[in-house]
């Protein structure tokens, strides 16, 4: 069987360099498109591009659930010099997720992207990949100024794709001009801290960043890094009061774009901080935990009532979602900041299901204005019962943003009430509980809107082509299958908490072996994973 | 008594023959009647000897007394609480059978003059 | 997936796979039910068929299972593990084998029932109507088979949502108002405190899984027990224990069959059912009755049992007056429970199913009189019970039944509550049962006599004029049920006996 | 086997058959069918407990014979003949099933031998005595009846949870003579009360009763008080509360009765004071005490039903009962009168009359205990009776101011059931030893002595002239049209006013603090709106400089949070 052990080999020299090939097939793919410059070329090579990305992070997380992680030197060179690239749980999930959604909203974008932007469609694909480049690119590496790199690769790609928009609305082109200086000084004040960092410590790689600066609690360099990190990428991540961008951005951007920056880009920012705050700076740090605490939890608060609020008294449906969705980042930073297992494990597993409940939602929205040309509720008033499966979809996707048992959006707010629970802070428990009240009534109008109200002048619409259906039925499906079977989501979401909380990005422990097929990793099952960490590298 | 006239060929027998109380003398020879068997009983006391179990018992013509004190009393009562007591017919309706017609389904009147 | 079906067995318990099965077949046979109304939306003969199919065959495979498992209870068969120790399960327990059978039973009568209105009423929508029913029983069903408080949850509040569309069935104004309240609450209640209940006993004790004699024992004490206990009887929004019971008589604009079943039978009976497993199988009534947690609950279910009277008793709206006293019947059941005895455990049980068969006659003549004459209030009855004597004969045993008479079911249940109340040593209770049997005499019992032996108006028919075949047998045979359930009340409560001790 | 089973059986049978019987003669034969063989059953039932049974743990026993309970289910299954066959023109089906049902229930409670079956049976009574008021199909009726209904079924749930009381404190359900003392046993003493119409409990019973058909009251009258008198002498013989509360309840009525106007209530005022009777010799509880209870009940039913038949008849040819509206019908209804005035010299207790018989034994139990007192107030409502009763229902129905009503006799079925009771009633009067035999405990007493009979006529004649002066003297209160005020004002009129007036405050509070609280929430969600709806600053595009200040001042607290700590 000599062509078997050939192919074997091939696997897994391929296997090996997977890591590499995630960053590099997309951010490949864009040059190409240009290259190629037909617009249907170019949705194939960016949907086979975003498949292949698909499959590597599957792979990848696959290798990383039960724990340990993966590190992967670009070029060779060994991490304090080199870039390094570093998977465990917690980047596995959120790589997944980001793949996953830029996968299907690629079909999804098809058409919805012909209705919306007449021209230069070649360059939309390009600019999506660069983007969505740059979101793994953030993710994966474990190098600090490389996430800055990629940061301001993602970003730049998103200001020109939000400006797309001004074909359909002119104001698009203000709200990317917004974001682009938020978006910048944003960057600027994460790059700042990082130069902090890197004055103190003298080195850019994370990990090691994380063993430097053992015992530098005081000092005021580290201190001064931590605030303006935090505060950079609570800017990207769109946390209250730094979330002003983002309504705009979403509003009139392209439907197939807000889709996929809704559902990814400031998940990454969030991974991204989490990154810092418990891999790079230390929980026991005690400026750390006071700005959890003080700063935190009363701005994660704000931002749960204040957007869930506003969410309630929106007349256009894909601006209430944006503010539903500053409203859920709320979720995520009181998560962060219940400081314990099943606090981060509701982050990290909120990030996931947040993000493909919000994709099939703006999903939704995009075959109304498909249809009906607006998001406004006085135009997509009946369209439910024209448009039976957009509306089942849009259904299945409020409900989980709700939270009903049996969607994704339940597992992670239980988790979250948990956490609270489990700190004794049952008034917050109390607090969550209500302000998803709130989603019950933003998500309920949106109901009543599309199958109560009276079907007007676009009463002949009817459901979207396949190509824009079957993502969204894909989506709302994954709402459903991650709400009951969790062991993907939960389990890879658990393995991150526990790391992230133990600190695990510190060079101590022993890489993933690599060589290890996944096809051999038993699936969804936690202590046969952890088996596979037992290898040295 | 008898502003009616009535006709005795068409009251039963029973009713004609009780038509002799139409006269008023008849009436009152049945009250001195009455008169008279009380008396009679009065007297009656002091012609046996009592069985008695309470010593008021023994009194002679204890039970007449007291029948007709009692009876005397309790009407008296019975007329001066009536002032207080006393309300009009419809004092509680419409919630009330007292201040209205009983329903005819369930009658038979019939009458001797139909 | 890989942890499917894993049975947890504990001591004295037997798992079958036909139970099972017969299990998931309960819960799958109305959903059966539910595509097939969908997918027929103009064959009406077929589709009505086919869910009267699907309503015999649910109930056939409720017998099975009791037959299978008699008055005992089997061991949680864990489908799917959401949440770690939190899993999709099953079992079979007395209580919800009762209430399974009482929700399937009635479906069929229900089903005849719906028939007959639907059509003799000209509603529209029929598929949609019976597709929402179906899936409503389905999650009724999963209710009641529950291994766990989270798998209840679940089915919770899929009934809560699948009911919904039947109460705005109508499409007015009135109706989208009403379904409105009826889901604000009901959804706001379970998302907002029974949800942070469930977590917080999974917090507490690291389990939700129904078991005898509770879970909280050494695990939950001081003040905590009642708040918890708060959050679970007022987040149980469909057990309608005041201030959260205005979803009753708003989702009264739903069509009569509706009402009959949800609102008499399945809704309402699976937030007391609820109720009533929390007590038993969470708390469990030995450490309620130690801590005395239950002890102010105790007082608002006397409170709601009284208030509602007195509110039904105002109402001229027919259906509103039942909804009321649906409010404070069901207060009864939180009673039984939170009077932290076994007789009253028992009793609240027991007249899940005496309420069910009472009031949905109720519903059903109300209903009828609504197909036949369109009167709706109180006021305009007189008269109509020489018309339509079958129905307002059913309504008078119907009635009698909810009064806690006998020769009726609801005696019996009435009188467990009674010695529950005695065996807690609250004789006040009494008090208020006795208070609220006279104050339903009063708002019930009306409408049988102005129906037979007041006079009616003009438009009234002097000679029997009763509504169609399939609007009247329903509740003649419901009301024969209560009749029936008075002679078996013994082996109902034999049969729940095994909840208890 | 069949002698067994609870007479009850037989009369849920025949409920159950009526309605699908042909309407007319065939349904009322089965009415008087049913009593006849129920009384054969009951007489042929041999002593002690039969049909027991455990049921949810309770020991229940439908049926125990002995001679207290076969005397009683006798004298209801007799009452029931003879009000079947009083009613034999009815052609209302509610009305006919709802007599079967009633009196089945009232037999069965007689034979329950334990709380439990005496509690089904008790309400039993309640709900099918009700149908007999409502059957007069009148507005009027309608409200009487509802609160007839109310006030019966409290009396049943009273029972339900004293016995519920008792079933804790003692362990056992059996309906055994019990001591007042746990709050039970004065549960179900009051249960009891109720039912037979205790003072200030009692205005159900003069307010229901003449409200009922014509053939109702004669079917109300006999069961149910009579049945609370069964379950007083079973549960609480010789308690000594019982003799003064019998004692009030025999006289107090009689100032009702004299100034009440419709008659019927006059009989029913009347009804109250022989309960009375019967209750001073439950309370009194010696073997001749309970005798006297029992025999009071059996006579008492019989001349009850008389009277009641023929005012019943009077109402059914003239229309109306009220004596104000009555007069001079001696002539046109002769028969009637003539039985009518057996019934009220048998309620008067005339040597030679049922009332005679049994009266004499309660009034000498008491004497022979010495209740001085109570005996002296039992004499006089014996001779009160003869007025209010005896005299004024003939004077004031058949002669008194002749109204010029002139109705035909009463039809013939009446007159033979009104003949048929008549003749009991002389003939028991006759033949005392008939009823003596049949009483619970062996009766050694003499009704007919010298002393008695001539005491008795003295009473009773005095008086009778008593009320001949004070006819005359135009002092005797002569009929109104009116009514009477009693307790029952307190929920007929005064309860209802309170309830109005208290409903309207908690309306208006009601509507104050619901008003207030709408107000706050529409306040809550127009600042809402304002500040977070589309137009607010919440959701407001905001200038890019305003957000850099944000950043610039989230900055600085961060800072400010790190180097503090």
């Amino acid at each position: 069987m000599a062509g078997d052990v050939e192919i074997r080999e091939v696997a897994m020299t391929l296997h090996a360099q997977l890591p590499a090939l995630q960053i590099v097939v997309p951010f490949m793919t864009a040059p190409l498109i240009v290259f190629f410059g037909k617009r249907e070329t170019a949705w194939w090579l960016a949907f086979l591009s975003c498949s292949v990305s698909l499959v590597i992070s599957y792979l990848l997380l696959m290798q990383v659930i039960g724990g340990g992680f993966i590190s992967y030197q670009m070029g060779g060179w060994a991490p304090p010099l080199g870039i390094e690239y570093r998977i465990d749980a917690a980047n596995g999930l959120i790589l997944f997720l980001i793949s996953l959604v830029a996968t299907i909203t690629m079909p999804f974008a098809y058409r919805s992207i012909q209705a919306e932007i007449t021209r230069s469609h070649t360059l939309f694909y390009a600019c999506l990949m660069l983007c969505f480049t740059g979101l793994m690119g953030m993710v994966i590496t474990g190098d600090a100024f490389n996430v800055f790199v990629f940061l301001e690769v993602s970003s730049l790609s998103t200001y020109v794709l939000v400006a797309m928009g001004a074909e359909r609305d002119k104001r698009a082109l203000t709200a990317a001009f917004d974001y682009l200086i938020l978006g910048t000084i944003g960057a600027t004040f994460f790059v700042i801290g990082i130069g902090f960092l890197y004055m103190a410590t003298g080195t850019l790689n994370m990990a090691d960043l994380a063993d430097r600066i053992q015992g530098q609690e005081s000092s005021r360099t580290v201190r001064a890094g931590f605030a303006f990190i935090v505060v950079g990428l609570g800017l990207k991540a769109a946390m209250v009061p730094l979330h002003l961008w983002l309504p705009r951005a979403y509003t009139y951007a392209p439907s197939a774009v807000t889709v996929f920056l809704a559902a990814t880009a400031t998940k990454a920012s969030i991974y991204v901080m989490l990154r810092f705050m418990f891999s790079v700076y230390q929980p026991e740090f005690v400026f750390h935990t006071n700005v959890l605490q003080i700063l935190f939890i009363p701005l994660a608060l704000l931002a749960m009532f204040g957007g869930s609020f506003v969410a309630v008294f929106q007349t256009d449906m894909k601006r209430m979602l944006a503010y539903s969705s500053i409203g859920q980042i709320g979720y995520m930073l009181l998560g962060i900041a219940m400081l314990n297992q099943s606090g981060v494990s509701a982050t990290m597993v909120h990030m996931f299901n947040h993000g493909i409940t919000k994709a099939v939602l703006f999903m939704g929205v995009g075959a109304f204005v498909l249809r009906a040309g607006s998001s406004f509720y006085d135009n997509i008033g009946g369209l439910g019962r024209k448009m039976p499966v957009t509306g089942a979809v849009i259904v299945i996707g409020g409900l989980s943003l709700i939270g009903i048992p049996g969607t994704a959006g339940f597992v992670s707010k239980w988790l979250l009430v948990q956490a609270a629970f489990e700190n004794d802070m049952w008034p917050i428990a109390l607090l969550i509980v209500l302000s998803s009240l709130l989603a019950v009534i933003y998500v309920w109008r949106v109901f009543e809107v599309i199958y109560l109200q009276a079907p007007n002048e676009w009463s002949e619409a009817s459901d979207p082509p396949m190509t824009m259906l079957v993502p969204m039925i894909i989506l709302a499906v994954a709402c459903v299958y991650f709400g009951i079977f969790t062991d993907l989501s939960l389990g890879a979401a658990g393995t991150a908490a526990e790391a992230l909380l133990n600190g695990s990005f510190g060079m101590a422990e022993p890489s993933l072996d690599t060589s290890a097929l996944p096809l051999d990793v038993p699936h969804g099952a936690g202590d046969a994973g952890a088996d596979a960490t037992g290898g040295d590298h | 008594m008898a502003q009616f006239k009535d006709d005795p060929e068409k009251l039963p027998w029973l009713g004609r023959k009780l038509m002799l109380f139409d006269d008023k003398k008849n009436v009152d020879r049945l009250v001195y009647g009455l008169y008279a068997l009380c008396a009679l009983l009065f007297l009656a006391d002091f012609f046996y000897k009592k069985k008695y179990y309470i010593s008021a018992e023994n009194f002679p013509g204890f039970y007449a007394l007291y029948g007709f004190f009692a009876c005397v009393v309790l009407v008296l009562c019975a007329k001066v609480l009536r002032r207080f007591l006393m309300r009009d017919e419809g004092f509680y309706a419409p919630q009330d059978t007292e201040s209205e017609d009983h329903p005819d389904h369930d009658l038979g009147k019939e009458s001797h003059y139909d | 997936m890989a942890r499917a079906m894993r049975a947890r067995m504990q001591p004295g318990e037997t798992t079958d796979m036909e139970t099972f099965t017969a299990i998931i077949l309960s819960m799958v046979i109305p959903l059966v039910a539910m595509f097939a109304s969908m997918a027929l939306p103009k064959q009406d003969n077929l589709r009505d068929g086919i869910t009267f199919v699907c309503a015999v065959a649910t109930f056939a495979v409720v017998l099975v299972i009791l037959s299978n498992v008699g008055g005992g209870s089997t061991a949680a068969v864990e489908l799917i593990e959401v949440l770690p120790g939190v899993s999709l399960a099953f079992n079979v327990e007395p209580l919800g084998l009762m209430f399974a059978l009482i929700a399937s039973g009635l479906w069929i009568l229900t089903h005849i029932y719906g028939v007959g209105y639907m059509r003799g009423n000209n509603e529209k929508n029929h598929a949609r109507f019976f597709a929402c029913f179906s899936a409503a029983i389905s999650g009724v069903m999963g209710i009641a088979f529950s291994a766990n408080m989270f798998t209840l949850f679940l089915f919770y509040e899929f009934l809560t949502v699948s009911t919904y569309p039947l109460v705005a069935h109508k499409g007015t104004p009135e109706a989208v108002s009403g379904a409105r309240t009826y889901l604000s609450i009901l959804m706001g209640t379970s998302i907002a405190l029974l949800l942070t209940a469930v977590i917080w006993t999974y917090a507490l004790t690291g389990t939700l899984d129904f078991t005898k004699g509770g879970i909280m024992q050494g695990k939950a004490s001081g003040w905590i027990v009642p708040v918890l206990l708060g959050l679970y009887a007022f987040g149980i929004g469909k057990a309608a224990l005041m201030p959260f019971h205005r979803w009753l008589p708003a989702a009264m604009v739903a069509p009569t069959p509706v009402s009959a079943l949800l609102h008499a039978v399945a809704v309402v009976k699976a937030g007391v059912f609820t109720m009533l497993k929390v007590g038993v199988y969470i708390f469990g009534i030995d450490f309620l009755a130690e801590t005395g947690a239950s002890e102010w609950l105790m007082w608002l279910a006397a409170y709601s049992i009284i208030a509602a009277s007195v509110v039904a008793m105002c109402q001229d709206n027919l259906k509103k007056r039942l909804a009321y006293s649906t409010v404070s019947q069901l207060s009864y059941i939180t009673l039984g429970v939170a009077l932290a005895t076994d007789m009253g455990a028992l009793g609240g049980g027991m007249h899940i199913a005496m309420h069910a068969m009472g009031k949905i006659t109720l519903f059903m003549c109300a209903g009828s009189i609504y197909v036949a004459y369109h009167r709706t209030e109180v006021s305009q009855l007189s008269g109509l019970g020489r018309a339509m004597p079958i129905t307002f004969a059913a309504f008078c045993i119907g009635a009698i039944s909810i009064i806690g008479l006998p020769p009726m079911g609801g005696s019996w249940s009435k009188f467990l509550l009674m010695v529950g109340a005695v065996d807690a040593g609250q004789q006040l209770m009494i008090v208020v049962l006795m208070a609220s049997s006279l104050l339903n005499v009063a708002y019930l019992m009306p409408i049988v006599a102005k129906g037979f032996f007041m006079a009616g108006d003009d438009k009234v028919p002097t000679g029997f004029a009763e509504a169609p075949l399939f609007c009247w047998l329903p509740p003649a045979i419901t009301a024969f049920g209560c009749l029936v359930l008075f002679v078996f009340a013994g082996e109902i409560q034999t049969f729940l006996a095994g909840m208890v001790n | 086997m069949i002698d067994v089973l609870p007479p009850f059986t037989l009369y849920l049978l025949g409920a159950l058959l009526l309605p699908f019987l042909p309407k007319g003669h065939v349904r009322g034969l089965l009415t008087i069918v049913v009593p006849v063989v129920g009384a054969w059953w009951i007489w042929s039932a041999p002593e002690g407990l039969h049909g027991q049974m455990t049921w949810m743990g309770l020991e229940m026993v439908w049926m125990r014979v002995d001679k207290l309970a076969v005397v009683f289910g006798l004298v209801f299954s007799l009452a029931a003949f003879l009000a079947a066959l009083y009613a034999w023109h009815l052609r209302d089906t509610v009305q006919q099933v709802a007599t079967l049902l009633y009196a089945g229930s009232a037999i069965g409670a007689v034979f329950a031998g334990d709380l439990v079956t005496l509690f089904l049976f008790w309400e039993g009574t309640a709900i099918a005595s009700v149908f007999l008021i409502w059957a007069r199909r009148t507005e009027g009726a309608y409200a009487t009846g509802m609160r007839y209904l109310v006030i019966q079924i409290s009396s049943g749930v009273i029972l339900l949870g004293g016995l519920v009381l008792q079933y804790h404190d003692t362990g056992s359900i059996a309906f055994e003579a019990m001591t007042l003392g746990s709050l039970g046993t004065w549960a179900i003493f009051l249960s009891f009360g109720i039912k037979c119409a205790f003072p200030l409990l009692h205005d159900w019973l003069q307010d229901a009763y003449p409200a009922a058909t014509v053939t109702g009251t004669v079917v109300l009258s006999a069961f149910t008080t009579k049945l609370a008198v069964y379950a007083l002498a079973r549960g609480f013989p010789g308690t000594e509360i019982l003799i003064y509360i019998g004692a009030v309840m025999a006289l107090f009525p009689f100032v009702y009765a004299l100034i009440e106007n419709d008659l019927r209530r006059v009989m029913v005022y009347s009804l109250n004071i022989q309960l009375g009777y019967m209750v001073v010799g439950v309370g009194i509880g010696t073997e001749l005490a309970l005798n006297g209870a029992a025999a009071h009940a059996f006579t008492g039913i019989l001349y009850k039903a008389l009277l009641f038949m023929g005012l019943g008849a009077v109402l059914f040819r003239t229309g109306t009962a009220k004596a104000s509206e009555l007069g001079g019908l001696y002539k046109t209804m002769p028969v009637t009168m003539v039985l009518c005035v057996i019934g009220a010299a048998s309620i008067s207790a005339f040597p030679l009359f049922s009332g005679f018989i049994s009266k004499s034994l309660i009034l000498s139990a008491a004497a022979h205990e010495h209740h001085n007192i109570v005996w002296a107030m039992l004499l006089a409502a014996s001779a009160g009776a003869l007025i209010h009763t005896g005299i004024k229902i003939p004077y004031f129905a058949f002669f008194g101011a002749d109204s010029g009503k002139r109705p035909k006799e009463a039809p013939a079925h009446m007159l033979l059931a009104m003949g048929l009771t008549a003749a009991l009633c002389i003939g028991l009067g006759v033949f005392p030893s008939v009823l003596y035999d049949m009483l619970p405990y062996e009766v050694d007493y003499d009704v007919y002595t010298t002393t008695h009979v001539i005491t008795q006529l003295q009473l009773l004649l005095f008086s009778a002239l008593g009320f001949a002066l004070l006819m005359k003297a135009g002092i005797f209160p002569m009929p109104q049209r009116s009514v009477t005020l009693s307790s029952d004002w307190t929920y007929r009129k005064a309860g209802p006013a309170v309830v109005w007036y208290v409903g309207l405050a908690v309306r208006a509070s009601w509507r104050g603090t619901s008003g207030l609280i709408a107000k706050l929430y529409a306040d809550f969600i127009k600042a809402m709106h304002a500040s977070a709806g589309p137009d607010g600053a919440r959701a407001a595009n905001w200038p890019t400089g305003a957000m850099v200040m944000n950043i610039a001042i989230l900055l600085g607290i961060v800072l400010v949070v790190i180097f503090v700590s």
